[in-house]
């Protein structure tokens, strides 16, 4: 089997059955046309189809003949003012270039050659074709439900499903605990920490705001080498005796902006 | 074999129902009742010695398995399931705290069991009902079986370990004592921050 | 007629689904499972002529009725649901070139495969998904079940009509092979590596 022989053997004329043939059933009717392009599943089964059309084994297609068929298809198509799926026109392209550079001197034809192309799309054809006539044979075995047709009414086989449950001790004992741990009340136990009371605080911010009458910020009331956790205490016990002072009316207090430093100083009695 | 037989066969073979005559004949077009009738006697002698038997019930005919075969298609299989932990659990408190009743059960695990879990274990034959409690409502109680003893091979109740042992394996050790640790390491700069940011913080302590 | 062959015989006639020899062995619990092979096959002689059939497909036995009373039983609500051209299309590729991907499909078919047909395709059963194929991007490879061939009426992969053809011919080799071999020249060395290709394509059926 030569390259060429393949090629462009019986350059079956576009014949007029063939083509026109189709445009033949929808010459006018813009539907009928339309479906007839929405019923292929692609440019490769539209070649497919012109293929089968030239009546000759796709071994021996002209594909020079095809690629014709192919462009006029489209032709008609757009005059019609079709709407073309984009792949369609990708096909008629590569087949416009395929066409073009089959027809030049085999000294200027670039690598891939045209030759190898069209062999590579005739197999393609062969291909699909073959996987088309597979499907038409498969659908037309004995399929269940159309020519053969199982048991209307089985009895079915009735399997008593006995279940035996498994657990072993430790499993069992593991749950027990489990439940336990997880309902067990919980116990929080507070660790004994260094705390100012509320009452020494009140003391100490009195007595503290006596000596002056000037506005003293709340931190100067804390205990200046207390730990860290003592000095957290103080601060809140401070400031809960200040307000306290305050509503007392011995007291009162000033924050320039929100988060600021809060200051005091005493109401002269 | 004659060609109106298979049919026939064929008819009663694919239908959803037990057919008369007639209606097998109906369905085969031109066949006659008569013929077809002949073709179902001679079936069902065919096939008395199989598997299958053709069978006449109130003028409707159809196929059945041979009676003295059901042993072998009705067949019981074993499966083995792990029990859910769910009722494991409630396997458990029974076993620990029998007889009782389902509300101590889940007042004890604190969540609800549905009455599938003790279906399960009842199942299983590890569970039965121990009678009814003598207050308002009279619910049910639950104990363990010997069965239970038996296949979790224990002697008595009194073998399964007591709470001092649970605790002892750290079966019981409750939530983590992280939260100590937490607390522990106290920021240096928190305590210059202001009092009013401060505030909700020293709270939580 | 044996009791090991009436008890085959029941059990396939009952079951809702077709049975393995091993299932049937399995299902009569002391039956050997060669032993349960060559009833089934007595059984299909014996069932040869008549309206209903004992087939095997894919391994597994089940009865049906006789291909050639098809339109003596085809009824209106039994209507299969019609594939479309697409999904047929695709349900051929996959049968014959199993294990397949969808660029392998939509490289055939020259199209795109909507996730849809490959969906109605599982969906009806026929089809699932067999691995992936251990190639950048490890692609999710196709094949066809036990009931594709069921439901086709096919004993094995091998039964595929024009299967063998297809294989001697090359149809089934990707399009780049086919050329290379055509290149190449040399039939006979094509043809062996055709046959190497498609070795292990066939011991799967």
């Amino acid at each position: 089997m030569t390259n060429d022989g393949l090629l462009f053997s019986d350059p079956v004329q576009p014949g007029e059955e063939d083509w026109d043939g189709i445009a033949a059933e929808a010459p006018v009717d813009e539907n009928a046309l339309y479906l007839e392009l929405d019923g292929w599943e692609g440019p490769l089964d539209l070649l497919l189809d012109l293929a089968r059309r030239q009546k000759v084994d796709l071994r021996s297609i002209s594909i020079l003949s095809l690629v014709d068929q192919y462009l006029d298809y489209i032709d008609q198509a757009e005059a019609l003012k079709l709407e073309l799926a984009a792949d369609y026109l990708v096909m008629a392209a590569w087949l416009a270039y395929l066409k073009s550079a089959m027809l030049l001197p085999k000294e200027e034809q670039e690598d891939p050659s045209p030759e190898e192309l069209a062999l590579k799309l005739q197999l393609r054809l062969q291909r699909l074709g073959a996987m088309r006539d597979a499907a038409a044979r498969l659908m037309g075995g004995n399929r269940i439900g159309r020519d053969v047709f199982l048991r209307g009414a089985p009895e079915g086989l009735e399997i008593e499903r006995k279940t035996r449950w498994r657990c072993d001790q430790f499993a069992l004992i593991e749950a027990y605990g489990r439940v336990k741990a997880r309902t067990a009340p919980a116990i929080h136990m507070v660790r004994e920490r260094p705390v100012m009371t509320l009452e020494s605080a009140l003391d100490r911010v009195s007595n503290m705001l006596g000596v002056t009458l000037d506005w003293v910020e709340l931190r100067d009331f804390l205990p200046p080498h207390a730990e860290p956790r003592l000095r957290k205490s103080a601060l809140a016990s401070s400031f809960v005796a200040a307000l306290e002072l305050a509503r007392l009316g011995k007291a009162e207090l000033q924050q320039d902006d929100t988060f600021g430093p809060l200051h005091l100083r005493r109401v002269p009695a | 074999m004659d060609a109106l037989a298979r049919a026939v066969e064929a008819a009663l073979f694919a239908a959803e129902e037990p057919m008369t005559a007639e209606a097998i004949a109906g369905l085969l077009g031109d066949a006659a009742v008569g013929d077809v009738r002949a073709a179902l006697r001679q079936l069902a002698e065919d096939y008395a010695p199989r598997g299958i038997q053709l069978v006449e019930r109130a003028k409707r005919w159809h196929f059945e398995t041979a009676p003295d075969l059901a042993h072998l298609l009705r067949r019981e299989k074993e499966q083995l399931r792990r029990l859910s932990r769910a009722a494991t659990e409630v396997l458990a408190i029974i076993a620990y705290h029998e007889p009782v009743s389902r509300a101590e059960i889940e007042s004890i695990r604190g969540v609800q069991t549905s009455g599938g879990t003790l279906d399960v274990l009842m199942e299983a034959g590890w569970v039965k009902i121990a009678g009814r409690r003598e207050v308002p409502g009279r619910p049910t109680i639950y104990a363990t079986t010997p069965e239970f003893l038996e296949h979790f091979g224990l002697a008595s109740r009194r073998d399964l370990p007591g709470l001092a042992e649970l605790r002892a394996t750290g079966l019981l050790d409750p939530v983590e004592d992280a939260y100590e640790e937490l607390m522990g390491g106290d920021e240096a700069d928190a305590a210059q921050e202001t009092a009013a940011h401060d505030d909700p913080e020293i709270d939580e302590g």
